[in-house]
């Protein structure tokens, strides 16, 4: 299980068959996996402009992972969760949540405070590592419910370098917890290369703890689709966590703030955009014709429409009131805090009448 | 007594550990959603078993040996907690605190904030701490400060039996994370506890332990003992101290400190932990802004020094004992 | 240049990074076992370019681009140290240095200690700390009273392009550990800087960056030129405020504040770091014990609040900025 | 691998051959490894015997571990280095170390204070799995001077769950540096047995990281040194890093604080006790008639005299003096430790002149 992993779907648009990890789609489902993929592609361009513009602070943008996020995403159950990091914009879609709440975050509106509840989707988290734990918890929480719930914990190929991972690895193989960790091994650590982080195939370190390990293709949506499946219904029968490792390609900067030409060759990205997700879906179906240009057409008008909301949405965002500073720190009431809020109003009471 | 506990039909006489224990058990009984997570917790009872027989009673479910990871086992309560359990978390001693230390800073803490209210963590962190028992490096520490600066955690600290059990009965009941500080030198020290339900106090708020005119002598956890003792050798040479318990270290009742110090002119803060950028600090910078035309000398600051927890043959030295407090005690009352 | 650096006629105006940069580059030029550690410090030259072209210059063996893992880079750090080596870590942002806190306050700060001498750990944790910059969660902190309140490091913070270079060089030159917070919202600074060998300092003490009379106003780090701007504003009021530079922050040049305050009568301490448990409550502490009789009103803090660093379009109100230290200063001299 | 993993040396004393990890020694060098065993059984008895006296504040004993402790020191080259945990008394008499350093850190003297450049045996680490990183970085300092030296990281079966510990297999993975990582699985973590920890026998877990795990029958002097020096040999060619799993048990409590009786079974201890290492190697060496009576008795001797020095050491050991707590926190002079210092004096003075 080396090169490029499972694939069901080359790079030309010909399906690929595989002994265990075959999937049978409708030409609907198939449709819907390519509308997916572009309304995130479009909607992560839209993130982009808008950092451009200066309506937000940061993009981290997904632009080549379409397919491991939306392959994967479509495994989960409703009642199953994903545990982000902060690059899962079309998982986050996936999950039915609202764009502009990734907007916020990114614009500096707020933290990123949607409720994990509503669409089992938990909050983005920027500390490299740290929700893989929290969804094995989580996981582990199912588990004494005797929910037959799954977790998925999204993270990149730099993350596993991480004592958190590892110790997560470890638990919910302990445990036997139902989380599938989910690697999107897109190749780059802002300016690390894989040989920095780890020095074997990252599907590989699943075995040293006792749970298997896949590397899919992870620019083919079928297979990224099957793969996560299946490890989902191993975490359903109770045989404990699987680790996926998606091998993609980070097609554009690390975030709006990273320059890629100080530390990769443009050779290598041109080398990937021959395997672009979006592109051998794209020939699948015109080959199959399961959809046709009227098809393409009307997912690029509903990508059009769905960036002119999110441009909308953003523009008119309205700025956090200065008393969120102090409104949610604890759940409880706390006399440090309200006495520090009643010290600001009084200054700023004085500052407004001042000046 | 199997997933249950008995309410007594009076106070009882028992150890801080026992105290502790009861307030574990009656919180596993009462509530099918709280757990205990920790090394060696199960069939051992934990290192200094507070944990004993509570997994033999509710199980290995509730009751859970974990791998020895202490940010797998905080990171994992966070799962636990966002999944509505409420995991109470035990840490061996207080300097295996810190492979935790990110997971608690930068997501336990925060998370409640970050989701605007949305996501609460009743997480609690036992951890016994201090110094004074004779054992090996790391043992003996008093990291209360590394956690009081952390805005989203709340951090207490009981002084005796009673208010072992019901701060740590108020602690897994709140909805906040609660970094709970076990003064591992008094645990087998006794003291009247009453369990009923008609005893449960609020929230934990500073205590007068012992009224006096002359001086406000502030303490927590293992130091109120200390502190009064050297009141009552105070008394004999005619001085009569104030001593407060805070029990709780963040947030802290600076009322009831303030009230103090507006009567007696004089404040000397007491604790284990190192003085620089100690509690003290905070408690003498705060007092003395709400307090500066009350008082009639500086606010004086006891407690370990800028050095490593020693060697245990040097603990007696290092720890402000009673003479070191009477010596501040002096200072403050000659100025 | 490979592996040289070259040393300049004068003075030179350069900002605060460029000024980091070339005291790296010096370092690794004078002393083969210097080396540099982190995450994107190679190729990428740091996300702050702070190590811009050190890879290139001195090869992949001394300039080392890490796994993602912060406990991993500090504890290889401290076994390169043992092993002869000087190693300067840099931590991507302030935010992220807690997975390698345990590694940091019980191993690297204590060794020394633990060994009675015989083994220095000679490692420098450079940070870039501190808001301002609009960032995303986790990238706007100041964590410098979680590392000041531990004994065996030395925490230290430059507030221009001067102290940057003399003050990293310092810190490399150190055989004891040192947390060195770089301000990252004055990274694009401009100042004067002499890298001649005369105009190097000795070890970073306190100093006066404007005299005055009415009021000390102390501060480290980004707070500095915060506060020059205050004590430009309030001199047109009439006011003369003494501004210090702290530029140590473990230990604090107390001596230098106390014999301002013996003049000034009145003290301010500004930083951004929450004020509960911070830097200011140890200094308002210790000065007032020090200078009692000589404060005509109490020692007020202005800093951050008992919060989470906001997200960025609040953090212009969380910051303490000219307007907040102003309204500080107003209250002090009032008093 | 499974089960005891390589031996080389059966229960009974008999030999057996092993393909890879032959191992070729004199009778003298048998006895001398059986001499090593018995002192530092010895040793650690006297280290129970004192804490009981209340000598000291806690021991740790190997009783159990002698064979994996001696067995891989005898590997090392004098100018390799050893990064011990905190239950290595046999590792560090066999780098030379005065027995009574260990004996101070037990008593409260220090910290455990030994210059590690002395005898190349670092510090006693509490900090569970702490250390392994140390030993990484100093094995990349060795890399960088072009030595040949290398280093042995010592840890415990509960220590692999530890963040750190997978940090360090991936810092030696990536970087090729030669080190050692010898963990001697005594089935317990203190209360905790090897299922709490652990999905799979531990030496899988380097696998993942991209270096070999071997199993070694803990018990077997000549497997662990056989072994270990393979390793070691491997480090020096450049190879990278390797697990060792030493196969043992603990057969004491965890500490002089702890009681096994609680968690673990008699039978169980039994059921070890018939593997004893020093047992076997009498039998061998009984058996090629490479020692006799005399042998055995001048060892016990030798034992008893070391237990007498070690007795005697501790009851004269000398009280730190208080000044002890100031004089080492830092390096250099540090004004706030300096102030403490005279006003810690002050306070005594007084205290020392009223009474
Ligand atoms: C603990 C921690 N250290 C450092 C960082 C800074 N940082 C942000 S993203 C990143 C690289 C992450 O790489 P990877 O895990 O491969 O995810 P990707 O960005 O490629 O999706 C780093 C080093 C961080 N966020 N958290
Ligand atoms: C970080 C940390 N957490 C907890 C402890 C408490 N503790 C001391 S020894 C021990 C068990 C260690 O087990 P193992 O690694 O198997 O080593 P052994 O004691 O069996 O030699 C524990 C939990 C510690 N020393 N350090
Ligand atoms: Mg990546
Ligand atoms: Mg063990």
């Amino acid at each position: 299980m080396t090169g490029d992993g499972v694939r069901l779907l080359a790079p030309d648009g010909t399906r690929v068959p595989h002994p265990e990890h075959s999937i049978d789609l409708s030409p609907e489902e198939l449709r819907s996996l390519y509308r997916d993929m572009a309304l995130a592609r479009r909607f992560d361009a839209e993130g982009v402009t808008l950092q451009r513009q200066g309506e937000l602070g940061l993009w981290p943008s997904l632009l080549g992972q379409e397919a491991a996020q939306v392959g994967s995403v479509r495994a989960l159950r409703d009642d199953d969760h994903a545990f982000p990091s902060y690059r899962e914009h079309a998982v986050a879609l996936g999950r039915g949540m609202d764009p502009l709440a990734l907007l916020r975050l990114f614009r500096g509106v707020d933290h990123g405070d949607w409720d994990p509840a509503e669409h089992r989707f938990h909050l983005y988290t920027l500390v490299i590592g740290s929700q893989t734990l929290h969804a094995t918890g989580y996981a582990l929480g199912l588990a004494k419910d005797g929910s037959e719930s799954a977790v998925v914990a999204y993270f990149g190929d730099g993350a596993t370098a991480q004592g958190d991972v590892s110790e997560a690895f470890n638990f919910a193989a302990v445990y036997g917890a139902p989380v599938v960790f989910f690697c999107q091994n897109n190749q780059w650590a802002i300016s690390e290369s894989n040989e920095r982080q780890t020095r074997v195939p990252l599907h590989q370190r699943a075995r040293g703890f006792g749970f298997p390990g896949v590397r899919v293709d992870g620019n083919d949506v079928l297979a990224c689709l099957a793969v996560t499946r299946w490890a989902l219904e191993r975490a359903r029968r109770g045989e404990g966590p699987t680790l996926i490792e998606a091998f993609t390609y980070r097609m554009g900067a690390h975030t709006t703030s990273d320059d890629p030409s100080r530390y990769r060759d443009a050779a290598e990205v041109e080398s990937w955009r021959a395997k672009d997700p979006l592109l051998r879906l794209e020939r699948l179906l015109r080959a199959e014709g399961a959809s046709d240009d009227a098809f393409f057409a009307a997912t690029e008008a509903a990508g059009e429409e769905l960036a002119a909301r999110v441009r909308e949405g953003v523009r008119s965002m309205a700025a956090p009131g200065v008393h969120e500073l102090f409104d949610h720190v604890y759940a409880e009431p706390h006399a440090l805090v309200d006495e520090e809020r009643a010290a600001f109003d009084v200054y700023r009471a004085a500052f407004v009448q001042e000046g | 007594m199997t997933g249950t506990t008995s309410t007594p039909a009076g106070p009882e006489r028992t150890t801080l550990v026992a105290a502790l224990n009861a307030a574990l058990r009656a919180a596993l009984a009462e509530d099918p959603r709280t757990l205990l997570m920790g090394e060696d917790i199960g069939r051992l009872g934990g290192v200094f078993r507070v944990t004993d027989g509570l997994q033999k009673d509710f199980g290995e479910g509730r009751v859970m040996d974990t791998p020895l990871a202490e940010s797998g086992i905080v990171g994992t309560a966070i799962g636990l907690a966002l999944s509505g359990y409420r995991p109470v978390v035990e840490i061996q001693f207080d300097g295996f605190v810190f492979p935790a230390y990110d997971q608690i800073v930068t997501q336990l803490a925060k998370m409640h904030a970050r989701s605007r209210g949305k996501v609460r963590l009743p997480v609690v962190i036992r951890i016994p701490y201090g110094g004074g028992i004779g054992a090996v490096e790391h043992h003996s520490e008093s990291p209360e400060a590394l956690f009081a600066h952390v805005a989203g955690l709340r951090v207490m600290s009981p002084a005796t039996p009673s208010d072992a059990y019901w701060m740590l009965r108020e602690a897994i009941r709140s909805d906040d994370p609660v970094v709970f500080l076990e003064p591992k030198r008094r645990y087998y020290e006794k003291g009247e506890v009453d369990r009923r339900p008609a005893a449960r106090p609020g929230p934990p708020r500073a205590r007068v332990v012992r009224e006096g005119t002359d001086l406000t002598l502030v303490a927590y956890g293992p130091m109120v003992a200390t502190c009064l003792n050297a009141a009552a050798v105070a008394a004999e040479e005619g001085h009569e101290l104030e001593v407060i318990d805070l029990r709780s270290i963040s947030p802290i009742d600076f009322d009831a400190v303030d009230r103090s110090v507006r009567r007696t002119g004089r404040l000397v803060v007491a604790h284990e932990a190192p003085v620089f950028f100690g509690a003290g600090a905070e408690i003498a910078a705060r007092i003395t802004e709400r307090c500066f035309y009350h008082l009639e000398a500086p606010v004086l600051r006891v407690g370990g020094f800028h050095t490593p927890y020693p060697p245990s043959r040097l603990e007696d030295e290092y720890l402000p004992g009673l003479d070191r407090v009477l010596d501040a005690v002096d200072r403050a009352l000659a100025a």
